[in-house]
């Protein structure tokens, strides 16, 4: 093999190479990175013809059941071990900061109803959000802000990051436990529900009076 | 994760430990669940009656209760006193049905949040149960560097270039121009050279040939020319206006 | 699965896992590893009667040909990206620089007095002209080789380029602005006193001296 020719300059002009070549390319770039990788990041490396989601699946497949796992992330890609080889890694592990209750009920609220409204939030809550709650959970890079919601006040809406689904093992918020049993029950529904608590003002039960 | 909750929801009445809740919708949801039944068939009937008991108890023993207590406390009295009374005719109000089931299905939902919180925390989570490569290559990266300037740049160069020239102290080029001393310095090594009369053009230095370098040397020869003239050293002449000017060495004495 | 047993407490109460499972405790310890692992350290994290050296000949072989390996570092064992797919972990990135003030301002004095040679440039910035700065402007095709000057020495002359005009947006170099402009525009305002700041105005003006 005489060292791979620099494709940049001459897209097209030398075949794509073959998809075990292509596995293994993918292969190197996932182990090499700690952070999940998007097909996009992996092709931009690759030479031109390649075809990285092809490459992903098939290597998915090749580290089904072994120790190291390929996990899908939002629309990117990672290697991570195991779950149930969780106990030979403790070694490993750093101490995350304990979270406020009201952080981890915050974060299970963005994660259930995003995008949401601080007053959501706080509706079901029932109790007000602190600075301090939501600034943590965007520092750990689990939320982020979402689209202003198009009601009056124009008011910022949170959404989980593609961190708090590689935090959490899941592939996308669709994956979110019990969320289709939720969403059936009538309970991911932000609005209050009717009448109640009329104290504190509906927070986005507005959005239809404004909507045609 | 709802274990730090209140301290004792043992029986129908709950001590008074006001700290212990995130609020009235929080104490709410704990009352409900001492009910325990499922969330969706609670009384909310019940329900308002316990809270305003525990309401009634904690300002009996004269605790500060927050406003939001107090509002939940009459918005559930009035609650409670529709579902008492016959159904309001006039139809004004919602029905006290629905206010109830609305209720009902806030606290249902609060549950509904702490338990998905509960089984999100208990999730398989990276760096605790899973872990990502421990050692991750570098990517290198090979910097290319793409220069940039705008015309903005390129203007306030240039004026800057030419304002530091109209701030530099005042001063003659003397590239091209040639001083009485220099000629001076030369008339006086010449003396001793030239026997006879010879024109001005030929006392003048070599290699002051453009017409201002011509110029300079043409002046300041001629100033020194007079200057050695009148030390006697040397005589001068000119036949007529404008034309050659002719110096000759004089011997001293 | 029923959690796995905290064999610390108990050596020898339960036979040791398959060579296959072994293979995958001693893939994911490696992967999570910030530091290459003996098989001393590996088999101390497992469970009791495993062959952690045995494990990593296994593990070895599957990895051989793939885009990342098993290596031996010193006395330790590692993942590393395969030697041939080294060029994936090298990216280009393109940073942009502002130009250094040595290269604009003999760029404008190329522009406004072109051609040009280095001596004139020098006299006019009162400072040497560095030959990196030259090549820097000439690399980045602003400027280019004029005629050479008819002068004793002929000296190279200097001149911008149509991709300089391009970048910049100017059709030619007579839509520079002259230095009066300049003053009006804001560009030039500290207007020193007394000072007669118009005598080379033209931006050829200089040419002048060269004539004749």
């Amino acid at each position: 093999m005489t060292g791979p020719p620099t494709t940049e300059d001459a897209p097209g002009l030398f075949p794509a190479p073959p998809m075990a070549e292509q596995e293994r390319m993918v292969e190197a770039m996932l182990f090499a990175s700690a952070e999940p990788l998007r097909a996009a990041d992996l092709a931009a490396r690759m030479p031109p013809g390649c075809d990285a989601a092809e490459a992903l699946a098939h290597l998915a497949r090749r580290y089904e059941g072994r120790g190291v796992r390929l996990v899908r992330v939002g629309e990117a890609w990672a290697f991570r071990t195991a779950p149930d080889l969780a106990h030979l890694m403790h070694r490993e592990a750093v101490e995350t900061r304990k979270l406020s209750r009201a952080a981890i009920e915050t974060l299970a609220i963005v994660a259930y109803h995003q995008p949401v409204t601080r007053a959501e939030i706080e509706a079901i809550r029932g109790v007000a959000v602190s600075r301090g709650t939501i600034d943590q959970l965007l520092e750990l890079d689990w939320i982020r802000l979402g689209r202003r919601r198009q009601t009056p006040g124009r008011p910022v809406t949170f959404v989980v990051t593609d961190r708090f689904l590689d935090h959490f093992g899941l592939a996308s918020t669709r994956d979110l436990p019990g969320l289709r049993e939720l969403r059936e029950a009538g309970l991911l529904d932000p609005r209050p529900p009717g009448a109640a608590a009329e104290e504190d003002e509906p927070p986005s039960g507005q959005t239809d009076l404004f909507e045609d | 994760m709802a274990e730090d909750g209140p301290p004792a929801a043992g029986g129908d009445r709950l001590l008074v430990d006001i700290e212990g809740f995130e609020g009235p919708l929080d104490l709410l949801l704990t009352l409900a669940r001492s009910q325990k039944v499922d969330l969706r068939r609670i009384s909310v009937l019940a329900l308002a009656e316990q809270y305003l008991a525990f309401v009634a108890e904690a300002r009996g023993l004269r605790i500060e209760l927050a406003a939001d207590y107090l509002v939940m406390a009459a918005w559930l009295a009035y609650l409670k006193s529709r579902l008492l009374l016959p159904p309001d005719q006039a139809g004004e109000a919602p029905p006290a049905e629905d206010m109830a089931a609305a209720l009902a299905l806030r606290l249902e939902r609060l549950q509904a949040m702490r338990d998905a919180a509960a089984a999100l925390m208990a999730r398989d989570r990276l760096g605790r149960d899973v872990f990502a490569r421990g050692a991750p290559e570098e990517i290198t990266h090979a910097v290319r560097i793409d220069y940039t300037a705008g015309l903005i740049d390129l203007l306030r160069a240039y004026a800057r270039i030419r304002t530091r020239d109209e701030f530099r102290p005042w001063a003659f080029d003397r590239r091209d121009v040639y001083t009485m001393e220099e000629a001076l310095d030369r008339l006086r090594g010449m003396l001793g050279d030239i026997a006879d009369w010879a024109p001005l053009e030929v006392w003048l230095p070599p290699g002051w040939s453009t017409p201002a370098r011509r110029r300079s040397a043409t002046a300041a020869t001629f100033a020194a020319a007079l200057e050695l003239a009148r030390q006697g050293r040397l005589a001068i002449r000119q036949a007529e206006p404008f034309g050659p000017v002719g110096l000759r060495p004089k011997g001293p004495g």
